[in-house]
């Protein structure tokens, strides 16, 4: 079976035009999802890295719509917005529609399973409801039994973060933490935070998920190398992805 | 765990550069059981694991109660409380990764007592920090801590930036328990040293665990299957590892964490995103607090005085899994005084408020007239707070 | 015991009207074994006897020593050190006989925490005459007492006739053991109280024998065959309670009794009749003595500052079957240091001698190459002796 | 078999005539030996009461040789003098033949096996060299091999003191001590020092003690109630002691 690339990007990073290349060429190379970020006004469960990334294109990017516009001309697997069910409790339905109406197919956000925990069964229904998708987002600090029910109602696939942020290499046992949720989870598997680092790609691959989501790594390497440098990476992901196909 | 707001930096990064690097796993592990290096059991070894669970006898005899109360004792242990307990492991973690040197804070100095000891037992050197006012009012816990071989310093010190940088705004500042701590955290910095850390972080509650462990292992060899488990809570430390156990085990019908009702957290904390540490030097965590500028009274039981309860503890005490209690300190110091007579053990201030639930529980099993097993954690005794058994006295009995 | 020649009271008779009648029956029998009284063994119980024999494997480790060394830790009893295996059963004989209330003088404070504990676990009330200048210097000491339920007087006091007299000579006189103990006597003849004994006399030496019991047994259980035993002598109770079982039961093949070279009664002491105490209100003994107006140095181990050798260890020193050494406290303190580094308990000062003893013992069974069983009586620790730890760290590593 | 009266009394006491009174009748009701008290320097193990009548006899007794001629003349019974070996050192063969020629049968130096242990049989064998015999005092804290050896030297009877001082009734379990002792001795064994309570003779014979030793009894009673008074004490423990026979 083929394992997943779920790539990420926050929207318009380093700029547009780089932003869209590196969209079109991940595609290209590879990623079976695209998981677009839509800066928050505080991105409780992001690492520096990506935290950067937001802070560098809001100082520019005034309009989302237009850019994920083009995106989803651009491609044609499924698109994930990852942000923050914080900033949208005001103007939710507003928000979903207007996904909707891009072609977005769904959402992820980090803080419903933690910050919106009693009411999230009622976030779900109303995110479907809208003709959303949604990803629900869980990790290891979550009960067994959430995780359960969340794998059930998550659509496209389960994220699950296995280090409490994104980007900053905390030392967890990658293999039996997806080996423990692994056993718990019938839903598609997707494992990301942290993953930049080969060897845990493979734990996670060997121990049994379906795919994994790959961010800081692609921005770092943008920041670093450039774009060239970051779809060499996406390939290179790609290829340890298929060696477990 | 996140990171605050518009941070300058990265408090988990922090962690990751501060703890070491075994420790850090751990505290983001989700395994079940995590066995002890043997190297760690040798040194829980000599310092008296495991420590005795002990029948309070003369107690119930006084409470004429038809309870049987236990307690797990872990001021048998050398420096007096349950903080050995997680130091041992820091510093051997530290060691293995070949760190030479670990450094901390403390206030009253328990937690400092407790490092500089397992620093030495793994042949590490060990910096303590000590906030300054302690420092010159309980000069005993800066002797025991150099006895061991630690080095400790008056907080704000001329070691560190942050010290120099108050020392010059007011010389003769008194030091707090988050300078020291921001002292320590850049100590350790600057020199690739390791920063060990007392309590409320989930590992330290895993370390903490072995007091559990131990307690129903012992209470199966004697047959006994309890009822209430009791214990007090500062951070959170010493209640979770000696309850977590038996709550996952499914042992015990009622779980009680006392607190001081002078710092009311459980009554009147809000659970919501907070800095463990008074110096926001740490990833906020989601818990029971009343907010990290909170300033505690000064009671007897300096332990208690902390702002938050641990997150997986406020957790369990939302779900209503774990009850709560509060009381005043002059019921804490009356029921210290019963239990001295009765048993004649000086709690630490700090166990003596789980001795207060004690009695209360033993009482209402006498009412109930049902034979209820009680057993508590006497997380340390009090020899070495008898300044604080003195100020009380005559705040009490005047 | 005898009388003073041209005494102008009998010493005896005063013996008989202050001690609990058992207590002196115990002084004066023949038999090899006298059965604990279930009510004492119910308190040794509550205060956590039997006391753990601990292995001192990193101290061995340290000293790479083919010798093992074990430690009987009678610091783990509440009041911290071995004195309240002789005020349980006093305190329990007095209230067996009716009495109410028992009186004690203390200097340091270590038998006046015993007494008030002891006296606390039978529901008698207790007076300790104090000796003025540690009343003082050390208020931790008079807290825990009060804290037991002690009445505790800065002798010289108003209550007694003997303490008037020196008041009105002096009104700031510091005190002295003599005039407490002057005092104590007075005051629980005057009342029809009855008056506890710390040391020296033969029936403390006997309750104290519950060590060497507790540690026979306990070795057994570990299948070893001790080899050399040792423990310090203030007067001797300590030492006497610990070997002397293994001395009748033939275990055991070297004794070593350990005082401080600079109380010299080991050394410079003569076997003569002296008074066991410094108020000459005792019956005289015949012991190993520096005289009763022997005015000690100021040590850090106040617990050896004693004039004389318990009258039996006297006798067994004489026929050589304990053998003695001294040591000076500087030698002391680093032996302690050692302890402290590798096993994490604070031994009281008193106790660090036996300590040093150890370490050279094994040292020799290096140099000898032999696998000798070294134990010794860790009598107390010494966390309410950190001011004195405090004292010689400045003047050794000044 | 009978059981022994030793009788006690210190050399004049409470003054010549009474003295022999006491002598002369406490034979006639049933003394078996006679024990007097020469007046020591420091009577190491006397109590107060018997301490008291050597300070009594001494302020006005300057000579003892003639009194117990007199004593001798009295009685036909065994009389062995008490006093402290310790004031004789420097005379002692000069007291000792004093005593051989008044006609007194033996001398008990309580001090002898205490204070002289080291050279305890050179002085018995001098002693006895002399013509006197010697009884030897033993109690509780001596060594059970030194009573054994001591037994066996000790002329006409082994002496035991249950106690630390004569007529201070510290609180002892004579049964016990007697039981065990008694098993050490062959040769008679008597018993004293603070016997002058019934039941504690009671038990002394019970257990074993071929005889007992009487001595601050008769003088307290001497002291308040007169010699009538002593004298009906001395029929009265002859009365319990035959009860044994």
């Amino acid at each position: 079976m083929k394992r997943m690339l779920v790539t990420y990007m926050t929207l318009g990073y380093p700029n547009l035009e780089s932003f869209y290349q590196f969209i079109e060429k991940s595609v290209e190379l590879g990623t079976d999802i695209l998981e677009i970020g839509l800066p928050p006004k505080y991105a409780k469960y992001d690492g520096p890295v990506i935290r950067k990334s937001y802070k560098a294109v809001t100082s520019w990017l005034k309009d989302y719509i237009t850019p994920l516009k083009e995106v989803r001309k651009k491609v044609n697997i499924p698109i994930i917005i990852l942000t923050y069910l914080e900033d949208y409790l005001s103007n939710l339905d507003n928000f979903l529609t207007t996904l909707h109406e891009i072609g977005i197919d769904g959402v992820l956000f980090p803080d419903l399973l933690i910050d919106f925990i009693d009411e999230y069964e009622e976030y779900v229904s109303k995110i479907k409801g809208k003709g959303v998708k949604t990803v629900l987002f869980t990790g290891p600090s979550l009960p067994d039994n959430l995780i359960i029910k969340a794998s059930r109602i998550s659509d496209i696939f389960l994220y699950y973060g296995v280090r409490p942020t994104t980007g900053i290499i905390i030392p967890v046992s990658v293999d039996s933490l997806i080996t423990r949720v692994r056993n718990l989870v019938q839903n598609k598997l997707v494992v990301g935070f942290g993953l930049n680092d080969f060897n845990d790609l493979r734990k996670a691959l060997s121990a049994g998920a379906d795919g994994v989501a790959i961010g800081t790594a692609f921005i770092e390497e943008i920041e670093k190398n450039g774009i060239q440098s970051a779809l060499q990476l996406v390939k290179t992901i790609r290829g340890i992805l298929d060696e477990y196909s | 765990p996140r990171d605050p707001p518009d941070a300058e930096f990265s408090r988990i990064e922090l962690l990751k550069k501060i703890l070491p690097r075994e420790v850090l796993r751990q505290q983001f592990t989700i395994e079940r059981f995590i066995k002890i290096p043997e190297e760690v059991r040798d040194r829980y070894a000599i310092i008296g694991r495991p420590t005795p669970l002990m029948r309070a006898k003369r107690l119930e005899e006084y409470l004429d109660t038809p309870a049987k109360i236990y307690f797990k004792f872990e001021g048998a242990t050398p420096t007096g409380s349950h903080k050995i307990n997680t130091a041992i492991p820091q510093a051997y973690f530290a060691a293995e990764e070949g760190i030479s040197h670990v450094v901390t804070e403390t206030g009253a100095g328990q937690w400092g007592t407790a490092v500089a000891l397992a620093a030495s037992m793994y042949d590490l050197s060990s910096t303590i920090f000590m906030v300054r006012v302690s420092y010159e009012q309980k000069p005993m816990r800066k002797t025991i801590m150099e006895l061991y071989g630690g080095k400790v310093y008056a907080s704000p010190t001329d070691l560190t930036e942050f010290g120099r940088k108050i020392l010059k705004e007011n010389p003769n500042h008194p030091g707090s328990l988050g300078i020291a701590m921001s002292e320590a955290i850049e100590f350790a910095l600057n020199h690739n040293f390791r920063y060990l850390v007392g309590s409320v972080l989930d590992v330290v509650l895993l370390h903490q665990s072995v007091i559990g462990m131990e307690a129903i292992a012992q209470l199966d060899e004697l047959g006994e299957e309890p009822d209430i488990l009791i214990g007090c809570v500062g951070g959170g430390s010493n209640f979770g590892g000696f309850t977590y156990p038996f709550i996952g085990a499914k042992k015990g019908k009622k779980y009680i964490a006392v607190g001081a009702a002078e710092i009311p957290k459980f009554s009147t904390g809000k659970y919501e995103y907070d800095y463990p540490d008074t110096a926001g030097l740490l990833p906020l965590v989601k818990m029971i607090t009343l907010g990290k500028d909170y300033v505690p009274p000064p009671i007897y039981a300096g332990g208690l005085r902390y702002h938050g309860v641990a997150p997986t503890l406020s957790l369990l005490i939302k779900e209503k899994i774990v009850e709560w209690r509060e009381y005043k300190e002059e019921e804490i110091y009356e029921a210290a005084k019963i239990f001295m007579k009765t048993q004649g053990i000086v709690p630490a201030p700090e166990s003596a408020h789980a001795i207060k639930a004690v009695i209360d529980e033993a009482l209402k099993a006498k009412t109930e007239k049902e034979r209820r097993v009680i057993v508590f954690n006497l997380s340390g005794h009090g020899l070495l707070d008898l300044g604080n058994y003195e100020s009380i006295r005559r705040r009490v009995e005047k």
